[in-house]
């Protein structure tokens, strides 16, 4: 890695203390624990993982959102907690999964893509919000409308506009397709491929569904209960998946295509459960090929031909 | 549950403390009290005389810790009117109260909660039109003239009911008509949208997808369910009847807290203004308390046990 | 042609809203036979959940439900439905639902759900009934399910509180199971356990099932047939193994080729996406509902399509529809 | 899923409030009312303070001893009662409305204040709201009134600063299911303050609870001022209030009913139409809203 990486995680930690009712015991919920990632300029990294892994907690300490209680966060190579908001804003934005929560329904189209360049002092403001629709294919009729006309792929190509309207390097990806249908999902990451190349967006495409990941992404990690388990090139990871866990996800991705059938994961009865975190393999309790030793010693991430893995059995 | 328990007791302790300060610090609202009990043709001795009979020329705080601690052993002071103790006036008027607030949230709660489930089974049906003409009109109408015009009706025209005081049970039937009816609507309502709310609820449509009659899901599944919310309000509302029937009591002139209360700050009588609000206030406490700890034996996920 | 515990033809559901009648099911057959699986699956707002709801008899109040035949259990339903149903209810058709976090009743113990339908309709005491329920509690994969039994629902995670549902669903022994997207709101290694359970126990029991989704992956998994559903109509129903290799409507194929599959789309590559929307079922609509998004459009498409016949009792409602391969 | 597209937000929601009935009845009632008020001095025939003690206790006019000139005839003082009725509508729509401000500002702030922030903001004003829940208002406001000394201004002041509870609970409920909402965290990645989140984005979603809100606690502040009146601590005679008429014609009640039916009808009838429209509100912004 020559070139400074354009997002750069070293060490990252945030454990969220959730207090009940007044005077309550309070209970410790350890979201990101020691996360580190590169992503070069013009790259796509997969995030995947599954509810309770540490995505959004993730995503949020990437757009500054978020101060972690350790580790550093560059963007660009600067520092983000030392960045002017001003240069932040114009760096970093985000697209979010829900399209009916991601706008104010209040608002119509036109203010919604404005409204960046209104808080930053953007030119010409009517050509860049009409240049923004067009390039996310929405057509110029729209701009009078509320996100309420609008269908839900309609509402994430707003989105889209939105974070791009102020010419952001990077774009990080909160699961944008995931409550869309097919059809739909499939429209917005050709949308997504097609701006990738033409603004040379760096991007970080957070999902559950390994098989869009594989679709859009250079790299992949794959995080379970605030860790990350492994990190790969795509092809590697998805061509000899090293960790148990990616290897339990990868065949719990269910193709489109009857001659698969059933994959048969044998990981037991429990469940991932973050508050149950007990010294060892934090996937020890469902691992298929578990062994003594993976419950009394933590694992640390071992560097694995080009890419990382947490598990000192994987080979 | 035992957790639970205390830190609710501990919120409850907080809030009584508060509820003493504010009502002790009423009788400062208007500047000096000594000038307001000596009247308005009081000359400046008399004033100067009850501050220090009653001790004003104290600072607050030493004031404050008086009343409280006295107030701990049931003494709330002396009334300046009567000049016996106020717990004593109190205790001969509380009952009138009491008895016309509780019965009338019985029977507001009596009529109020068939009618919220009956109105929820059938959204926009004939019951559900009443029970809405009911909330409306209940909110509407002036619970001082509807008494009014109850008793030149009932008591006047028909004479089938003593016009006032509260000898006997008949001359609670008026003012519990009246208080309840100001009580039924926010009860109906919180009732109809609880149980509406279940029934669009998964579990309701598992029930009745397992083939258990419309009855027991009704019964053993949405109403258990859909009254959470209503015993909370139910406290609230038994609290605001217990204070608000002052209107009631002096409309029909029974005598209880309520018109205590009018009276003594007709009279600059102090003392048993303040200690009728703390009272209240208190009970108000005590019956939100007791409401949240009903709410935590129904509802499992607030006991916190597995 | 094995027995059928299910046989709806013109199964019509329409709710009165504000902006006028939505016809949000159009004229639908359904057809299960004993031990078969058959998936019903389309993007939101097709009316796969409506026709399961329907089907069970669970539709709120205002809907307006009609058909021309609706035979489940060999019991004619067209007449006096709600009578017969609440009977066939539990022992012979049953349903479970899509989010785990509310489908069990948060103020009752786990046990007193699973039991209190099967000692009514059968009868048992509190102690056979409970036995009962931990024998099915372990069977679905709960640990030691004897002391969960008195345990509340918010004491399990999202994956065992389907399990409990499928139990509690199942304590009757009813002969047709309908899942509405049951594994939609789990993980997806949870998904996959779920599904294979479903699978053992559809064996086990020789339950029919009938499976909504809108996932194609999971309809690849489980189905025996699949019915494709747009816009309120059925637009294809085959085999699963033809639909997918020899998809006919074009809504299909358009579906099928807008999934990335890893290993076979080429990474990268834009995906043939289905342009357009779905349609507002408001009021009548004449015509296929597909022809603005389909690339096949011709006039005659204007005219309501007529479902051609396919192989083994499949069909597909296209003009243009690509010819079976006999 | 993404759902389907939801009715538009502006222009089918106004085509809906002019459909839905307790919208229609409710507002046009209180807007014939407000204008009742607002042109009293044109309206009233007679002052309604001008006392003519030759004329006391004049019937309204269905009655066979009354008089053209007091279509409602006139009250103990021989004051006309029309003219005080109509008089008396403003009493009760400027306490109505300047309670509100006072209460309304109050209340939202401090609800979304609590309910955006969280933590131990949210505690302490929770604990404020609490410990106002339990203070009994009625008790509490006649107290304040009496010691305060009796003008519209203090009265206004007192219920102001005690009737901000409903209007905290709803706000502070609202702002808390929105706080997580993907617009504020986009909005927070754009840089946006957190006064501007507040009020320029947060608020404007709540147009239709706090509308809800509103007009259920303008006719809970009208109610209680009458009662107030009633009592004799509210509004000081000889300013015209519904409640102080039906407070000074209880003497009479035996003979002269009317003296409390109507200003108790016109109160009845004002607290109604403000019912409806408050339930017409909520039942056109409920699917929106959902």
């Amino acid at each position: 890695m020559t070139a400074v990486p354009m997002i750069r995680l070293a060490g990252v930690s945030k454990t969220y203390r959730l207090r009940r009712g007044l005077f309550g015991p309070s209970q410790e919920l350890r979201a990101v624990h020691d996360l580190s990632l590169e992503v070069a300029r013009g790259e796509t990294l997969g995030l995947v993982g599954e509810s309770g892994c540490g995505k959004s907690t993730a995503v949020s300490i990437m757009l500054g959102l978020l101060a972690p209680d350790a580790g550093r966060v560059e963007i660009a190579g600067q520092a983000l907690d030392a960045m002017a908001e001003r240069d932040r804003v114009r760096l970093i934005q985000p697209v979010f999964q829900n399209p009916n929560a991601a706008l104010n329904p209040v608002k119509r189209i036109r203010s919604l893509i404005a409204q960046p360049l209104k808080l930053h002092g953007g030119s010409e403001i009517d050509r860049e919000v009409a240049r923004a629709m067009e390039m996310v294919g929405l057509p110029a009729r729209l701009a009078q409308a509320y996100p309420g006309e609008l269908s839900g792929g309609q509402r994430q190509r707003v989105a889209l506009a939105r974070a791009l309207v102020l010419k952001p390097a990077v774009l990080i990806c909160d699961e944008p397709t995931s409550a869309l249908d097919v059809s739909v999902q499939a429209q917005i990451i050709n949308l997504l491929l097609g701006l990738r190349r033409e603004l040379g967006l760096t991007m970080v495409f957070v999902s559950h569904n390994l098989a869009v990941v594989e679709h859009l992404a250079d790299r992949v990690a794959v995080m379970y209960l605030g860790e990350k388990v492994e990190e790969a090139t795509t092809d590697a990871l998805f061509r000899a998946p090293r960790h148990p866990y990616t290897q339990a996800l990868l065949a719990a991705t269910l193709p489109p295509d009857p001659g698969r059938g059933l994959p048969e994961l044998r990981l037991g009865k429990a469940a991932a459960d973050p508050f149950a975190l007990r010294g060892g393999c934090l996937f020890a309790p469902r691992c298929p090929v578990v062994e003594p030793i993976c419950r009394s010693q933590p694992q640390d991430l071992r560097r694995v031909a080009e890419g990382a893995v947490r598990c000192q059995r994987a080979g | 549950m035992l957790s639970f328990l205390s830190r609710r007791l501990f919120v409850a302790f907080c809030v009584c403390l508060t509820v003493s300060g504010l009502s002790f610090a009423l009788m400062f609202l208007a500047g000096d009290p000594a000038i307001a009990i000596a009247g308005s043709g009081g000359r400046a001795e008399d004033a100067e005389a009850i501050r220090i009979a009653y001790g004003f020329n104290r600072p607050l705080l030493v004031q404050y810790f008086d009343w409280i601690t006295s107030a701990l052993r049931g003494d709330l002071g002396q009334s300046i009117y009567f000049n016996i103790p106020v717990t004593e006036i109190i205790a001969s008027r509380i009952g009138v109260t009491l008895t016309l607030g509780c019965v009338a949230f019985v029977v507001a709660l009596a009529i109020a909660v068939p009618l919220g489930i009956a109105a929820a089974l059938g959204p926009n049906g004939w019951i559900d039109r009443i029970a809405l003409m009911i909330a409306v009109s209940g909110q509407a109408i002036p619970s001082f003239w509807l008494g009014l015009m109850a008793i030149v009706v009932f008591g006047v025209w028909y004479g089938w009911v003593p016009i006032s005081g509260a000898e006997t049970w008949q001359g609670y039937i008026l003012p519990v008509i009246v208080l309840s009816y100001y009580a039924v609507p926010e009860l109906m309502r919180i009732t109809r949208s609880g149980m509406i709310d279940v029934l669009s609820t998964d579990y309701v449509r598992a029930a009745r997808a397992k083939g258990l009659p419309m009855h027991l899901v009704v019964s053993r599944h949405a109403l258990r369910n859909a009254i959470l919310p209503l015993v909370s309000l139910s406290a609230v509302q038994l609290g605001q009847l217990l204070s608000g029937s002052i209107v009631i009591e002096s409309v029909f002139a029974l005598n209880g807290l309520g018109r205590l209360a009018w009276e003594s700050l007709l009279r600059s009588d102090l003392p048993v203004v303040q200690a009728i609000i703390l009272i209240l206030a208190l009970l108000y406490v005590v019956l939100t308390t007791l409401a949240d700890i009903l709410n935590a034996g129904l509802d499992p996920r607030l006991r916190g046990g597995a | 042609m094995t027995e059928s515990l299910l046989d709806i033809q013109n199964l019509r559901v329409s709710i009165p809203t504000e902006r006028g009648m939505l016809n949000a099911v159009r004229g639908v057959d359904l057809r299960i036979g004993r031990g078969e699986t058959l998936c019903l699956v389309g993007e939101s707002g097709c009316g796969k959940s409506l026709t399961a709801t329907a089907v069970m008899g669970l539709l709120p109040r205002h809907a307006r439900i009609t058909c021309d035949r609706f035979d489940l259990m060999g019991e004619d339903l067209t007449a006096r439905r709600e009578a017969k149903l609440s009977r066939l209810r539990g022992r012979e058709v049953t349903m479970i639902f899509q989010d785990p976090t509310s489908a069990l009743n948060p103020t009752l113990t786990v046990g007193r759900q699973l039991t209190e339908a099967v000692r009514r309709s059968e009868g048992l005491s509190r102690a056979a009934a409970e036995d009962r329920a931990v024998e099915m509690l372990e069977r679905v994969g709960i640990s030691n399910p004897g002391a969960r039994l008195a345990q509340y629902p918010h004491g399990f995670s999202g994956g065992q509180r389907q399990r409990i549902m499928i139990a509690s669903a199942l304590m009757e022994r009813p002969r047709l199971l309908i899942a509405d997207e049951p594994t939609t709101a789990l993980d997806v290694t949870i998904q996959a356990q779920i599904l294979r359970l479903l699978k053992e126990l559809q064996g086990e029991l020789g339950l029919s099932l009938l499976l909504i989704t809108h996932d194609l992956g999971v309809v690849a998994a489980m189905a025996s047939d699949v019915a494709v559903m747009y816009a309120g109509r059925i637009a294809e129903r085959a085999a699963a193994r033809d639909l997918f290799q020899q998809p006919r409507h074009p809504y299909t194929q358009g579906l099928l080729a807008a999934i990335p599959v890893p290993g076979v789309t080429p990474r990268g590559a834009p995906l043939s996406a289905i342009p357009g929307r779905v349609p507002e079922l408001i009021g009548e609509m004449p015509g296929c509902a597909f022809r603005e998004r389909c690339a096949r459009a011709t006039p005659a498409c204007d005219r309501d399509p007529l479902p051609r016949p396919g192989r083994g009792g499949g069909f597909v409602e296209c003009v243009h529809a690509t010819e079976a391969a006999r | 899923m993404a759902e389907r597209t939801s009715p538009a937000r502006r222009p089918r929601a106004l085509r809906r409030l002019c459909r839905n009935s307790g919208v229609l009845i409710g507002g046009g009632l209180l807007a014939l009312i407000v204008l009742i008020a607002l042109f009293a001095p044109l309206l009233a025939p007679h002052d309604p303070l001008a006392q003519d003690l030759t004329r006391r206790l004049l019937p309204p006019f269905w009655q066979e001893r009354s008089v053209p000139e007091h279509l409602l005839g006139t009250d103990h003082l021989g004051r006309d009662y029309l003219s005080r009725l109509i008089y008396g509508a403003r009493v009760s729509l400027g306490v109505g409305a300047g309670v509100i401000l006072v209460s309304g500002s109050i209340g939202i702030t401090l609800g979304l204040v609590a309910g955006y922030f969280g933590g131990w903001i949210d505690m302490v004003i929770s604990f404020i709201i609490t410990a106002r829940l339990s203070l009994p208002i009625v008790l509490v406001a006649l107290a304040a009134v009496a010691l305060g000394g009796a003008s519209l201004t203090t009265l206004v002041t007192v219920l102001g600063l005690l009737l901000w509870d409903r209007f905290a609970v709803v706000t502070r409920a609202a702002a808390q299911s929105l706080r997580h909402r993907e617009f504020i965290l986009g909005l927070r990645a754009l840089g946006a303050g957190k006064a501007r989140i507040l009020f320029l984005e947060i608020l404007p979603n709540m147009q239709a609870t706090i509308l809800v809100v509103l007009s259920l606690e303008v006719a809970n502040v009208i109610l209680l001022e009458a009662a107030l009146s009633f009592l004799g601590l509210g509004v000081r005679p000889p300013t015209p209030s519904w409640g102080l008429m039906i407070s000074e014609g209880r003497d009479n009640i035996l003979f002269d009913p009317w003296l409390i039916a109507l200003p108790g009808s016109a109160l009845c009838l004002l607290v109604l139409a403000v019912n409806l429209l408050g339930d017409g509100l909520r039942d056109v912004t409920g699917p929106v809203q959902r």
